[in-house]
């Protein structure tokens, strides 16, 4: 229902008054550091993602482990898990409760396409949050590991900063 | 509303206003909703609204065979997929009458004991941080990691495990796993030790969780509720010794029960039951026989005889009972999945009738809920 | 591939009922077909632990089965088993709907299990699947209110005198019953 | 004389000018360097948050006088440490007055833990109830 397009569009008439060369780029790299995630876990993919932010995978060496209840301070929404039609308008009102530089991770195949729920006469799940919002970075798996929401993480701080920080591992 | 507007609103003495616990919120674990009528800090009524999770695992019982059935099994309480995976499989064995060697009887008890201790530890961690102690999460996940790597050694996941098949076990057992096994037992009882020392003596536990959500057997029969509910308000039910299924009636482990039927008990019953699980998974690695894992002859296409087959488990939340009717084809005609989490759920509305919020919450933590268990 | 183990006896399959009568017979229904080859000698008829209530129970061999005894009553006799199991100490497991379409009869199965001892307790009943209704037990089991809200749900069984059968699981304004046989996706 | 008035008079200027464009400040940065609004697909923008729900019914309704008893007793602590920031400033610089400064403290902290006391004895850390809940 929205084209990347409208969505850059959207994104033009939300841009500040006042922007700056070098004060955006260190703007980016700060919040590319300190992204706060929506405390939004669904389904088993949340379990990951309370493994991701807990003692061994440990999201905060990236600044991203303090998870915020309230949609108005967070600035990234991870969907963790299956998004059914009941709970379809709640996710879009929290998207739109929340500030504008936001950015959505869809975590696990049922975010992505609605994943192992899907077959011929489905009546309950919506396949795939990008049919709500537009989503920024895909993570597959069912679910994925913790060190794929890190590189998730590390994708998104990529799409905001142009750089990546980290070395990027090559599946031998 | 401006303020003037405030003072003549014609509000009604005993003035109650509704507050959504709705979907997202970090108490509920899940999106679970409770549409609670508060008097002040005193909640009138709470009632819990579900189905924002529903994935239809029912409808997909319908339309895939038994086995393309198993990776919804264990995606339905994804916390202990194992117990769940079991159930389904034990009813499709029921009915065929397929007889499963005794390694991999053994070999199911020991992964659904470490899976049981795994889900306990997450409920632990998630049940301290509505409390406001962040620290235990990362202790209870630190061991749970331990947890993980050994059952992802033998089945490639960490979660979502699938790993009995109809019939036997996916596969065979390395003996890696066999020692890293003891090992997480030995170095598991300190750990226990510990927590009781560090978070169960604690005073402030002890002050938010006594007398706290009282549930007496007699609400836990009318609502059905089991696993560490009914076993918190004294009533010793385990499927484990109750129905012994698989080779549960070889091990002799106790089943903890408190009468105080508060929060504090239930949480004192799945603490005393990670310890007796760990009893369990050494009795079972010492009893472990040799020999194959899987049936000899397992039919291809797997056809169930007309009629109803039930088969029950012990799952970390209670008792999970699956339900197969089949009319003859490789299809099966209705699959029911009774999950605990609803039955212990559906006492939530009247155990919580005039509570604080605080220890409204304080309750349900201590009911260890998983959503998609319920909406299914 | 080997034909399936021929039935035991004691467990009786889908009873056939005869579409005809709205109130499907109590008795017993007559013994189906026999199996291919000849029987074997009759096992001895499992025990039947509820013998002395008032409702037709048999016992049903736990070992094939899953569950203890196990009663076909009519839908008014409901709340009368759920009553008489109530006193026998049993609780509530679940409610399950089942939608014999080719029969055009829905199955409502409540399912008991006793804290203390083992007893699987199933009470089944038929009833007409053009207006399935049948009455609520939830007074006697208040935890029935759940079962009964998911029953109506998926298969639109219902349940007289229920306090709130407004959808459980699908979004409030649903109108369609999704596990019903002949459910196409909306 | 004057110029020591006026200095003074400077410095008291400059500090609420300080003061104010600290409030003041914020608001000007935000509103040229932030976004202008949010994107939005289902127009909750400016919906309280109510846990991704609508809000039912109304929060304006008369709440019992414990929450604000409760916010009283904390608004009297805040004023006290508010006096206790200078005394801390000049704690012990005069060596012979150490004593004095310390049972000085401890007179005005003792007197204003009586609020505590008071509000324990009123009952409002129990958040007890004025009457019974209202249908129960």
């Amino acid at each position: 229902m929205e084209t990347p397009e409208s969505n850059a569009q959207l994104l033009s008439d939300c841009a500040p008054y006042v922007k700056f060369a070098k004060l955006d780029e260190m703007l980016a790299l700060g919040r590319a550091n300190s992204l706060w995630p929506l405390t939004f876990g669904l389904a088993c993919c949340a379990i990951e993602m309370m493994a991701a932010g807990a003692s061994r995978f440990d999201i905060s060496r990236f600044g991203a482990e303090v998870f915020r209840p309230s949609p108005r301070q967070a600035d990234l929404m991870i969907v963790a898990g299956t998004v059914n039609k009941k709970m379809a308008a709640a996710v879009k009102t929290l998207y739109d409760q929340m500030p504008e530089p936001k950015w959505v991770i869809a975590m696990g195949n049922c975010a992505i396409s609605g994943g192992p729920f899907v077959f011929p006469g489905q009546y309950a799940v919506v396949e795939g949050v990008d049919k709500l919002f537009p989503v920024d970075v895909f993570i597959p798996g069912c679910p994925p590991r913790p060190e794929a929401l890190i590189e998730g993480l590390l994708k998104l701080e990529e799409k905001l900063t142009g750089k990546r920080r980290w070395p990027t591992v090559k599946p031998e | 509303m401006l303020v003037k507007d405030a003072i003549v609103s014609n509000g009604t003495p005993n003035e109650t206003f509704t507050l959504n616990l709705g979907p997202q919120h970090p108490a509920t674990h899940g999106v679970l909703r409770v549409k609670m009528t508060m008097d002040g800090e005193y909640i009138v009524r709470a009632e819990p609204v579900c189905g924002y999770i529903h994935r239809m695992q029912e409808k997909m019982g319908e339309n895939r065979t038994y086995a393309q059935f198993l990776p919804n099994t264990s995606r339905i309480d994804y916390l202990s997929a194992m117990t769940y995976t079991h159930g389904f499989v034990g009813a499709v064995e029921r009915a065929l009458k397929l007889q499963v060697p005794p390694r991999a009887e053994y070999m199911r008890v020991i992964t659904s004991e470490l899976n049981r201790i795994s889900s306990h530890l997450v409920w632990w961690g998630a049940f301290l941080l509505d409390l406001g102690g962040f620290t235990p999460l990362l202790y209870a996940f630190d061991d749970r990691e331990k947890i993980l790597d050994l059952l992802e050694g033998i089945t490639g996941s960490r979660l979502t495990y699938s790993y009995f098949r109809i019939g036997g076990l996916y596969n065979d057992v390395d003996d890696q796993f066999l020692k890293g096994t003891r090992e997480f037992v030995t170095q598991m009882r300190p750990r226990l030790k510990m927590y009781r020392s560090l978070v169960t003596d604690n005073i402030i536990l002890r002050k938010r969780l006594i007398d706290i959500g009282p549930v007496s057997p007699e609400m836990c029969r009318k609502y059905g509720a089991t696993g560490p509910v009914i076993r918190g308000s004294g009533v010793p039910y385990d499927v484990r010794r109750v129905e012994p299924y698989s080779v549960y009636s070889e091990f002799d482990f106790v089943i903890p029960t408190f009468p105080e039927t508060d929060s504090m008990a239930r949480y004192l019953v799945r603490m005393e039951e990670m310890a007796q699980s760990l009893r369990i998974i050494e009795q079972a690695l010492d009893k472990l026989p040799a020999g194959p894992v899987m049936a000899e002859k397992v039919p291809r296409v797997l056809k169930l005889p007309a009629g109803d087959y039930c088969y029950a488990t012990e799952a970390a939340r209670g008792r999970f009972a699956v339900r197969i009717v089949s009319d003859g084809k490789e299809i099966p005609y209705r699959v029911k999945l009774r999950t605990p989490s609803l039955s212990n759920l559906s006492l939530f509305e009247e155990a919580s009738a005039g509570m604080l919020l605080p220890d409204a919450l304080a309750l349900m933590g201590s009911l260890d809920l998983v959503i998609p268990d319920i909406d299914r | 591939m080997n034909p399936p183990a021929p039935q035991p006896p004691s467990s009786v399959p889908q009873p056939p009922v005869a579409p005809a009568p709205a109130k499907p017979a109590v008795a017993l229904a007559p013994k189906p077909a026999a199996p291919a080859q000849p029987p074997l000698p009759p096992a001895p008829p499992p025990p039947n632990p509820l013998a002395h209530l008032p409702l037709p129970f048999r016992g049903v061999d736990y070992k094939a089965k899953g569950y203890h005894c196990e009663a076909a009553v009519s839908p008014d006799q409901v709340v009368a088993a759920a009553e008489l199991l109530d006193n026998e100490g049993l609780s509530l497991d679940t409610i399950t709907g089942v939608d014999w379409m080719a029969e055009g009869q829905m199955e409502v199965v409540y399912d008991y299990f006793h804290p203390a001892k083992a007893l699987r307790v199933v009470v089944r009943t038929r009833i007409p699947r053009d207006n399935p209704e049948i009455p609520t037990i939830h007074k006697v089991f208040p935890g029935a209110n759940w079962h009964e809200r998911e029953t109506h749900d998926f298969f639109g069984v219902r349940f007289l005198g229920h306090p709130n059968l407004t959808p459980f699981l699908l979004p409030e304004d649903a109108t369609y019953h999704p596990l019903r046989k002949d459910f196409t996706a909306c | 004389m004057d110029d020591v008035l006026s200095g003074d008079l400077i410095y008291v200027f400059a500090f609420c000018l300080g003061g104010l464009a600290f409030a003041v400040g914020p608001f000007v940065v935000v509103h040229l360097l932030a976004e202008r609004r949010t994107r939005q697909y289902a127009h909750k923008t400016e919906q309280f948050i109510e846990c991704g729900m609508d809000p039912i019914g109304d929060a304006w309704i008369r709440y019992s006088a414990v929450y604000y008893l409760y916010a009283l007793v904390f608004v009297a602590f805040a004023v006290d440490v508010l006096y206790l920031v200078p005394v801390a400033l000049v704690y012990n610089r005069v060596k012979d007055f150490v004593i004095r400064d310390f049972v000085e403290l401890v007179l005005f902290v003792g007197i204003l833990s009586l609020v505590i006391i008071y509000a324990w004895k009123k009952g409002i850390f129990e958040w007890k109830r004025r009457k019974a809940t209202p249908n129960s």
